[in-house]
C-alpha cells in the first residue's frame, strides 16, 4: 500500500475534517450561525465534489485502492456525486428551518457531512467490512438526526423507533455477512464474484448469507417488510431531516444494493430472485395503498417512498444491464423530485408542526399559484405523468422488468402507479380546488435559500423529462463498473 | 421557408402564451386586455402556422407524403432484447408527425381553439384579472397539449399529449374552485382518465415488445406487411390502447366523467369536452387503425362499445333538465357513433365525424353558453323559454346546429352520422370478420340513437327558444344577446355546421369519388393491408361493395324520415300552444304503452328486484357492507324513483357511481388494513419485520 | 483423567455454550433489568472464552475490555440513572404478543438454521497457525491483527473512527440537558 | 470435535434469543441488551468460521461490529435518557404516539 494510493481517498479526509471542524465551528458561532454554517458545509461538499471530479475518477479503468478496500469506478463516482448533491441541497433548505428552531445547527450540518461520509463509502466500498462501516456510519448519522429536535415527543420517538429497528436489521444484515463469510472464506466483493462464477453451486449456507443481507438492505431502502420504521421516523423528524433521509441515504442504500446483488451476487441472480420479486411487488403494493388515506402530508410522502423504493426494486428484480442503469436513473430523479416536495412542506412549516395536513394545503393555488405549480410538477412527477421525469424513471424500471420477462411485476407497477396518482391528486385538489376558508391560511416561510433549492428540483424534474438522455448517458457510462455487460 | 419543417413550432406558441399568462399576467394582476391579447397571438399563431403548414405540405409534396420532424432522441435506453428474441434500440424521439391524420386534427383544433378563445373573452368578462389570466393560461396550456397529442409521431410523445390534455381539463373543470362539487367533478375526470392510461401505458410498452419501436411510420407498416403474424399481439395491443380510449373519449363504463365535468366554464366545455380533447380516443384509434383491422376482436369491441354507448347515453339525454347535461350526454353519444364509424372499419367516417361534430357540437356549447349568459347563471331549461325573440343570433345558429346534429340533409351532421351508420349496415350485410348479425344490431341501435337524438335536440330547442319565458321577472329583466365577441365565433361555427358535410359528400349523391374531399385526403392514413391477411382484410374490402346504390339510397332516406320522425315527436310533446300537456295526455290515454316504455316505476321495480338487490346482496356477501357502497345505491334508488329517466334507468349513473364507489371502497378498506400494520410501537414493528423476513425465506425455501 | 484431557475442548465448549444460552435466556426473562444486565455479562464472559477456544485471543481481550468492561457498565450507569423500579413498574413482558413473537422468532431460527444445516462451509485452510502467520514468520495473534489491521483494512478502521466520534455527538445531544431549550413543552415556535 | 457447526448452532440460538427478546420486551434498556446478544451470534460465527478457514478477516471483521455495537449502545442509552425525560418512561410500547 502506497501513499499514492490515498490521493483517490482524499475527497473522504477532507469531508471528514470538515465536518470536524465544522463541529467546532458551531460552538464558537452558536445558535445565529446557522447559515454559516451551512454554507461552510455545502461548500466543503464542494470542494469535496471537485476532489471527486480531480482525482477520484477511475484513470485506466475501475480499480481498487487501499488493501482492496474502496472501487474507483465511474459507479462510485456517479452515487458519490448524486448523494452530494443531496445533502448538498438539504443543508441549504434547513438553514432558515434551525434558525427558526433554536436547536444548534453545527452538530446538525457535522451530522449531515458525516452521514454523507458514510454514504460515499458505501458507494464504493469494495469489501464487506467497508460497506459495513459506512452503513453504520451513515444509520448512526441518521438516528441522531431525527431525534435532533429532541424536546419533540415525535421526534423522540421516530429515533427510538427507527434505532430500534435498524439495530435488528443490522444484526440480520452482519449474520448474513457471517454466512456468506463462513461459505466462502472472504469478505473482498471480487473475489466474492469470482468464487461464485466459478463454483456457481447452490449453497444454502451461502444463498442464506446472501438474503439476510438482503433483508438488511431491504430495510435500508425501506422495502415491504422491513418499511415499518419509514412512517414514524418520517413522521417524527424535523422536516429537513425527513426530506434527507428520504433521499441520500436511500440512494446509497441502492448504491450499496447494486453493487452487490447486481454485482457481487449477480450469478446467484436465480437464486434471490425470488424474494426480490415479492418484496418489490409488496412494495409497490404497499405503500401506494396504505398511502391512500393519509392526511399528513409527511406521513403520505413516507408511504410514497415506500411505493418508489418498490418501484427501484423493479429494476433489481430484472437483473439486467438495463435494470442497473434504469436504477441509478431513477435514484437521481426520485431524489430531486422527493426532496422539491419535502421543501414545500418545509415552505408550510410556519407555526410548529402546521402545514402537515393535506387540508393545510387549501387554496393555495389561489394565493400563492408560483408555490402551487411547483408543487403540481412535483405531485405530477412523483405520480409518473409525462413529460416530469418521474415519468422517464417509471419507463425505464418497467420496460427493464418486461425485457427480463417480468412482465406481471410490470403490470402490478403500472397499475399501483395508476393508483398512486390519487393521493398524490388529494394535494393539488386541495391548493387547486379549494377554496381554504381558515380564518388564518397558514402563511409561507419567507427563505430565498429554500426557494432556490425547490427552484433547483423543479428545473432538474422537467428537464429530465424532456431531455433524458444525458443523465441515461451518464448513469450507462457508470454501470460498466459492475461488469454486467 | 417551409412551414412544414417547423411544425414542432405550433404546439410552442401557445406554451409561450400560458407561460407568460400563467407567471407573469397573474402574478402581477396585469389588465384583462393584456391578458387575452397573449392568450389570441399564443393560439391565432398556432392556428396561421399550422394551415400554412399544411397547404405548403399538400402543395410541395402532396398528401401522400409523411413529414416527420425530430428534434432530438427523447428516450434513449440502449439496446432491448424483444420478443421473438431479437434486439432493438430502445430510442424514442421527440419527433412529430405531419400527414393527413394529423393534417385534419390540427387544422380542426387551431381553428376551433382560436373561435373559443375569442369567445371566451366575452364569456369570462366578469371575472376578476388573476383569474382571467389563471383560465386564459390553462386554455393556452390545453391548446399545446392537444397539439402535442396530435402532432406526436409515435405512442410516447402522443402519451404526453395526453396526459397534458387531462391535467388542462382537470384544471379547467375546477376553475370555479369555490364551489365544491366542481372539484370532486375534476378529481372524478382526472381518476377515471387514469384508469384509462394505464391501459394506454401497457399497450406503448407491448408495442415496443413487439415491434421494437413506437413510431408510428415503423410499425404499422411492418404490420401491415405481416398480418397474420401480428394479428394476435395486434389484438391485445388494440384492446389495451382503446381502454386508454375509453376513458380519454368518454365511453361506457368510463363514461361517468363527462357529464360532470360540465362544472367548467362553457367554453371549456364546448372546447374540450366536446370538440377536441374527448376526440383524441378516436383520433388515437384511427391513427392505429392498421392494429385494429388486422386484430378483428380488437374492432369488434370498438364497434360494440361504440354502438351501445351511442343509444345508451342518447337515452339518458331525453331525461335531462339541465342544458348542459343534454349536451353532454349528446357528446358521450355521438363518440360513440364516432367509435361505431372506427369499429366497422369506417375510420375515415369516424374522422368526418370527429370533424363536423367539433363544429356543431362546440356552436352548441357556446350557444347554451350564450343562453346560460343571458339567464343569469342558469341552467335549467325548465326555467326557460321563448328566447328565440331576444337572442335571434343565438337561436339561429344553435337551430343550424341542431339540424346539423340531427342529421338532417344537407347539414354536416348528416353526411358523417349517414356514412357511419351506411358502413355498419354494410359491415353487417357482409358479415365482417363473420361478425355479421352483432353489426346489424349495432346499426339498429345508431338508427334508434339517431331518432333518439333529434327528439331530444329538438325538445331542448323547443324547451328553450320557444313558448313562453318561465323564469322570475328579474331573469326576464335581464335577458339580451351577447356582445359580439361571443356572436362572432357562433355565426363562423353556424356556417360551418351548414356546409361543413361538403367536404365528404358521397360518390352516391356526387357521381364522383372524388368529390368526397375527406375520404380521398384520409386515403394514406389507411394502409393496405399485406397478403395473406385472412378473411377480416377480405371482409372489409367486401363491405365496399356490399351495399347496392339502390339500397344505399333507402338507407339515407330511413336515416332522413327517423331524424324527422323525431323532430315531430319533439315538436307535438314541447311546442305551441298545448307543450308539455300532450306528454301527460298521452300517458293517460296509453296506460299500457307507457307501462311498457315509459313507467319508470315498472323498471324502477324491475331493477329494484334485480340490479339492486343483487348488488346489496353481493356487497354484504363479498365486503364488509360499506355505508359508501349503500350510500351509492340509495342515492341511485333515489334518483330512479324521483327522476324523470326512463330506459337509462337500468344502468343509471348512479349506479355506475356506486360500482365506481365501490371499487374506490375496496382501496380504501385495504388502505385501512395496511394502515393497522404500523401498530405504533417498536416491538410490534420489529415483529412485523421477523415475521415478514420468516415469510419471505420460506418462499425462498420452498421456492 | 483420560476423557477429561481427550475431550477437553467439547468440554469446555459445552460448558461455555450452556453458559452463554442461559445468560442468553436470563436476559430476555428477567424482570429486573440489573439482572438482566449480569446475564448478560455472563454470556459476554462465555463468548470470550469461547473465542479463546477458537484461537482468537485478541477479540477475547476485546470482548472483555469494550463488552463486559465498558458496555456493561454503561448499562448498569444508565440502569440508575433512570432509575428503572420507578418508571416501569408493571410487568416486563408484551404478553398479549410473546407467544407469536416466541414462533415467530423460533421460525425465522428454523429456517436459517435448516439452511446452514443443508449447505455447505467454505474449505478448511490452515487452523490456528494461520492467524498467527505474518508473511511467513509465525507472530502472535495480536500482532497478525494489527498487520491486517492497518495494512489492509485501515479505512474501515479510520471510517470507524468516525463513526465513533458521531455516537459520541449523539450521545452528548440526547443525553446533555438544554438549559436553553427546557420548559417549552418541546414545541417549536418560530 | 467440536466443529464450526457446533458454533453455527450456538450462535443461532444467540440470535433468535435476541430477535425474541427484542420482540417481547417492554423495557427499552433490555431491548438494547437483546440486540448486544445478536451481535455476539455473529462474532461467534465469525470467529468460529476464521479458525475453520484459516482466514483472518473474519475476525477483524468482529471487531469492527464490536466497536460499531458499541456506538449504537452509546446512542441507545442516550435515546434513552432522552425518552425518560420526555416521557418519564423507558416503555418501548409507551412511545406510541404515531401509527397508521
Amino acid at each position: 500500500m502506497s501513499l499514492s494510493q490515498f490521493i483517490p481517498f482524499l475527497p473522504e479526509i477532507f469531508l471528514a475534517v470538515a465536518g470536524f471542524t465544522l463541529l467546532l465551528a458551531g460552538i464558537s458561532l452558536g445558535k445565529r450561525g446557522a447559515r454559516t454554517l451551512s454554507l461552510l458545509a455545502v461548500g466543503s461538499l464542494a470542494v469535496s465534489a471537485v476532489l471527486i471530479w480531480a482525482v477520484g475518477r477511475p484513470a485506466g479503468g475501475p480499480h481498487t485502492i487501499l488493501g482492496g478496500m474502496l472501487f474507483v469506478d465511474t459507479f462510485a463516482v456517479y452515487f458519490k456525486l448524486l448523494t452530494m448533491t443531496a445533502s448538498g441541497i438539504v443543508l441549504l433548505m434547513s438553514a432558515g428551518y434551525l434558525e427558526r428552531s433554536e436547536y444548534s445547527p453545527g452538530e446538525f450540518d457535522a451530522l449531515i457531512l458525516f452521514a454523507t461520509l458514510g454514504m460515499m463509502i458505501m458507494a464504493s466500498g469494495a469489501n464487506l467490512v467497508s460497506l459495513y462501516v459506512g452503513l453504520e456510519l451513515m444509520a448512526l448519522s441518521q438516528y441522531v438526526l431525527v431525534g435532533y429536535f429532541k424536546l419533540e415527543l415525535k421526534s423522540n420517538e421516530g429515533a427510538v423507533k427507527y434505532f430500534v429497528l435498524g439495530a435488528l436489521s443490522s444484526g440480520i444484515l452482519v449474520y448474513g455477512i457471517s454466512l456468506i463469510y463462513g461459505a466462502l472464506g472472504t469478505l473482498d466483493l471480487g473475489e466474492i464474484r469470482a468464487a461464485l462464477t466459478v463454483t456457481h453451486t447452490a449453497n444454502w449456507t451461502l444463498n442464506l448469507g446472501i438474503i439476510l443481507v438482503g433483508f438488511g438492505m431491504l430495510f435500508k431502502v425501506a422495502a415491504v417488510p422491513f418499511h415499518v420504521w419509514t412512517p414514524d421516523a418520517y413522521e417524527g423528524a424535523p422536516t429537513p431531516v425527513t426530506a434527507f433521509i428520504s433521499v441520500g441515504p436511500k440512494a446509497a442504500a441502492f448504491a450499496m444494493f447494486l453493487r452487490l446483488f447486481l454485482g457481487a451476487f449477480h450469478p446467484e441472480l436465480a437464486q434471490w430472485r425470488i424474494v426480490m420479486w415479492v418484496a418489490a411487488a409488496a412494495t409497490v403494493i404497499y405503500g401506494n395503498i396504505a398511502a391512500l388515506t393519509q392526511d399528513n402530508v409527511k406521513r403520505m410522502l413516507a408511504y410514497s417512498s415506500i411505493a418508489h423504493a418498490g418501484y427501484a426494486l423493479i429494476g433489481i428484480v430484472a437483473g439486467t444491464v438495463m435494470g442497473l442503469w434504469s436504477v441509478m436513473v431513477y435514484m437521481l430523479i426520485y431524489t430531486f423530485m422527493n426532496l422539491g416536495a419535502f421543501g414545500f412542506v418545509i415552505m408550510l412549516e410556519t407555526r410548529g408542526y402546521a402545514g402537515e395536513l393535506v387540508s393545510d394545503y387549501a387554496g393555495l393555488a389561489k394565493r400563492h399559484p408560483g408555490v402551487a405549480a411547483g408543487m403540481l410538477i412535483f405531485m405530477l412527477s412523483l405520480a409518473g405523468i409525462p413529460p416530469t421525469a418521474g415519468f422517464m424513471g417509471k419507463l425505464y424500471v418497467f420496460s427493464s422488468a418486461v425485457e427480463a420477462g417480468y412482465v406481471w411485476l410490470a403490470v402490478i407497477a403500472v397499475i399501483m402507479s395508476a393508483v398512486s396518482l390519487y393521493y398524490y391528486f388529494r394535494i393539488v385538489v386541495e391548493m387547486y380546488l379549494k377554496d381554504g376558508e381558515a380564518d388564518e391560511p397558514a402563511a409561507l416561510v419567507q427563505d430565498r435559500w429554500l426557494d432556490a433549492m425547490i427552484g433547483v428540483c423543479v428545473f432538474v424534474t422537467l428537464a429530465i423529462g424532456v431531455y433524458p438522455a444525458p443523465v441515461v448517458g451518464i448513469a450507462q457510462s457508470g454501470m460498466h463498473a459492475l461488469g454486467l455487460g | 421557408m417551409k412551414f412544414y419543417n417547423l411544425i414542432w413550432l405550433i404546439p410552442l406558441f401557445p406554451l409561450a402564451g400560458a407561460a407568460i399568462n400563467g407567471l407573469i399576467s397573474n402574478r402581477m394582476g396585469l389588465k384583462k386586455s393584456f391578458t387575452h391579447t397573449v392568450a389570441l397571438i399564443g393560439s391565432g399563431l398556432a392556428w396561421l402556422w399550422g394551415w400554412t403548414a399544411i397547404i405548403q405540405w399538400m402543395a410541395d409534396l402532396g398528401t401522400h407524403h409523411t413529414v416527420i420532424v425530430t428534434l432530438y432522441q427523447w428516450i434513449s435506453g440502449g439496446t432491448l432484447k424483444i420478443f421473438g428474441g431479437k434486439l432493438a434500440q430502445a430510442t424514442v424521439s421527440a419527433s412529430f408527425q405531419l400527414d393527413s391524420a394529423s393534417a385534419v386534427m390540427v387544422g380542426f383544433v387551431t381553428f376551433v381553439g382560436f373561435l373559443i378563445h375569442i369567445y371566451s373573452i366575452g364569456y369570462m368578462h366578469d371575472e376578476e384579472d388573476r383569474p382571467y389570466a389563471r383560465y386564459f393560461s390553462y386554455l393556452n396550456l390545453f391548446m399545446f397539449s392537444m397539439l402535442i397529442l396530435v402532432l406526436g409521431a409515435n405512442l410516447p410523445v402522443m402519451f404526453v399529449g395526453w396526459e397534458g390534455v387531462g391535467l388542462c381539463s382537470y384544471l379547467l373543470i375546477g376553475f370555479y374552485f369555490e364551489k365544491n362539487w366542481c372539484a370532486s367533478a375534476g378529481m372524478k375526470a382526472f381518476i377515471t382518465n387514469r384508469i384509462g392510461d394505464f391501459g394506454f401505458i401497457l399497450g406503448i410498452f407491448l408495442t415496443f415488445m413487439v415491434f421494437g419501436s413506437t413510431e408510428f411510420v415503423k410499425i404499422f407498416p411492418v404490420a401491415a406487411a405481416h398480418p397474420q403474424q401480428y394479428a394476435s399481439w395486434a389484438t391485445i395491443i388494440g384492446l389495451l390502447l382503446f381502454v386508454g380510449a375509453m376513458g380519454k373519449s368518454a365511453q361506457i363504463p368510463l363514461y361517468v366523467w363527462l357529464p360532470d365535468a360540465m362544472a367548467g366554464p362553457t367554453p371549456v366545455s364546448a372546447l374540450i369536452h366536446a370538440a377536441t380533447m374527448v376526440t383524441a380516443g378516436v383520433y388515437m384509434v384511427v391513427r392505429c387503425n392498421v392494429l385494429f383491422r388486422i386484430g378483428p376482436v380488437a374492432m369488434l369491441v370498438v364497434a360494440i362499445v361504440g354502438g351501445v354507448t351511442a343509444f345508451y347515453a342518447a337515452t339518458i339525454g331525453m331525461a335531462q333538465n339541465d342544458i348542459k347535461k343534454v349536451l353532454a350526454y349528446s357528446t358521450v353519444s355521438q363518440l360513440g357513433y364516432m367509435f361505431l364509424g372506427a369499429g366497422v372499419g369506417a375510420f375515415v367516417a369516424a374522422i368526418f365525424h370527429v370533424v363536423t361534430h367539433a363544429f356543431f357540437k362546440a356552436l352548441l356549447f357556446l350557444g347554451s353558453g350564450s343562453v346560460i349568459h343571458a339567464c343569469s347563471g342558469n341552467q335549467d331549461m325548465r326555467k326557460m323559454g321563448g328566447l328565440r325573440k331576444v337572442m335571434p343570433t343565438t337561436y339561429w345558429t344553435f337551430m343550424a346546429a341542431t339540424l346539423a346534429i340531427s342529421g338532417i340533409f344537407p347539414f354536416a351532421g348528416f353526411f358523417s352520422k349517414d356514412e357511419i351508420l351506411g358502413k355498419a349496415f354494410a359491415a353487417g350485410k357482409s358479415n365482417l370478420n363473420g361478425f355479421g348479425w352483432v353489426y346489424y344490431i349495432l346499426w339498429f341501435l345508431g338508427i334508434a340513437a339517431a331518432f333518439i337524438t333529434a327528439f331530444y335536440m329538438f325538445r331542448l330547442v323547443y324547451m328553450t327558444f320557444h313558448g313562453e319565458f318561465r323564469g322570475t321577472e328579474e331573469e326576464k329583466h335581464h335577458l339580451h344577446e351577447s356582445p359580439w365577441t361571443m356572436r362572432f365565433p357562433l355565426q363562423v361555427l353556424g356556417v360551418l355546421s351548414i356546409i361543413g358535410g361538403l367536404i365528404g359528400i358521397p360518390k352516391l349523391m356526387s357521381g364522383h369519388a372524388k368529390w368526397n374531399l375527406i375520404e380521398r385526403f384520409l386515403d394514406p392514413v389507411i394502409l393496405p393491408i399485406g397478403v395473406g391477411a385472412g378473411h377480416a382484410e377480405a371482409a372489409v374490402e367486401v363491405t365496399r361493395h356490399a351495399v347496392s346504390p339502390g339500397l344505399e339510397w333507402l338507407l339515407l332516406a330511413l336515416s332522413l324520415s327517423i331524424a324527422i320522425a323525431g323532430i315531430l315527436v319533439a315538436r307535438s310533446f314541447y311546442y305551441g300552444e298545448r307543450a308539455f300537456e300532450k306528454p301527460r295526455r298521452f300517458t293517460e290515454r296509453h296506460p299500457l304503452l307507457y307501462k311498457v316504455v315509459l313507467n319508470k316505476y315498472y323498471v324502477d321495480e324491475i331493477y329494484q328486484a334485480t340490479v339492486i338487490n343483487g348488488v346489496v346482496k353481493l356487497a354484504r356477501i363479498l365486503w364488509e357492507f360499506d355505508a359508501r357502497v349503500i350510500d351509492g345505491i340509495v342515492n341511485g334508488v333515489r334518483h330512479v324513483t324521483v327522476g324523470t329517466s326512463f330506459v337509462s334507468a337500468i344502468f343509471d349513473l348512479k349506479i355506475i357511481d356506486g360500482l365506481v364507489n365501490l371499487v374506490a371502497t375496496i382501496y380504501d378498506r385495504a388502505s385501512h388494513y395496511f394502515r393497522r400494520l404500523q401498530v405504533g410501537f417498536a416491538e410490534g414493528y420489529a415483529m412485523v419485520m421477523v415475521l415478514g423476513a420468516a415469510a419471505l425465506l420460506a418462499i425462498y425455501i420452498i421456492f | 483423567m483420560a476423557f477429561l484431557s481427550a475431550h477437553f475442548v467439547a468440554i469446555v465448549f459445552y460448558v461455555l455454550a450452556v453458559l452463554a444460552v442461559a445468560g442468553g435466556v436470563g436476559v430476555i426473562t428477567f424482570k429486573n433489568p440489573v439482572h438482566s444486565a449480569l446475564s448478560l455479562l455472563g454470556t459476554f464472559l462465555a463468548v470470550a472464552g469461547l473465542f479463546v477456544l477458537r484461537h482468537a485471543e485478541f477479540l477475547a481481550a476485546v470482548q472483555l475490555l469494550v463488552y463486559a468492561g465498558g458496555i456493561m457498565v454503561l448499562f448498569l450507569f444508565v440502569i440508575m440513572l433512570v432509575n428503572v423500579k420507578r418508571v416501569s413498574p408493571e410487568s416486563a413482558f408484551l404478553s398479549r404478543r410473546a407467544p407469536l413473537a416466541v414462533i415467530g422468532g423460533v421460525v425465522l431460527g428454523a429456517l436459517i438454521a435448516f439452511g446452514v444445516l443443508a449447505g455447505s462451509l467454505g474449505r478448511r485452510g490452515g487452523g490456528a497457525a494461520a492467524l498467527q502467520t505474518v508473511q511467513g514468520h509465525v507472530v502472535g495473534n495480536t500482532e497478525a491483527i494489527g498487520w491486517m489491521l492497518y495494512r489492509h483494512f485501515l479505512v474501515p478502521f479510520e471510517i470507524v473512527s468516525v463513526v465513533l466520534l458521531v455516537a459520541m455527538i449523539g450521545a452528548i445531544i440526547f443525553g446533555r440537558k438544554d438549559a436553553g431549550l427546557e420548559g417549552r413543552g418541546g414545541r417549536m415556535e418560530p | 470435535m467440536i466443529g464450526a457447526m457446533h458454533y453455527v448452532i450456538l450462535s443461532l440460538i444467540l440470535f433468535v434469543l435476541g430477535v425474541i427478546g427484542l420482540m417481547v420486551r417492554r423495557n427499552f434498556i433490555t431491548v438494547l441488551m437483546s440486540l448486544e446478544l445478536i451481535f455476539n451470534a455473529a462474532n461467534l460465527n465469525l470467529i468460529a468460521f476464521s479458525d475453520r478457514l484459516g482466514n483472518l478477516s473474519g475476525q477483524i471483521m468482529a471487531i469492527f461490529i464490536i466497536t460499531v455495537a458499541a456506538a449504537e449502545a452509546a446512542i441507545g442509552l442516550g435515546l434513552i435518557i432522552a425518552l425518560e425525560r420526555l416521557k418519564r418512561t423507558v416503555n418501548l410500547d409507551d412511545a406510541n404516539e404515531m401509527r397508521g
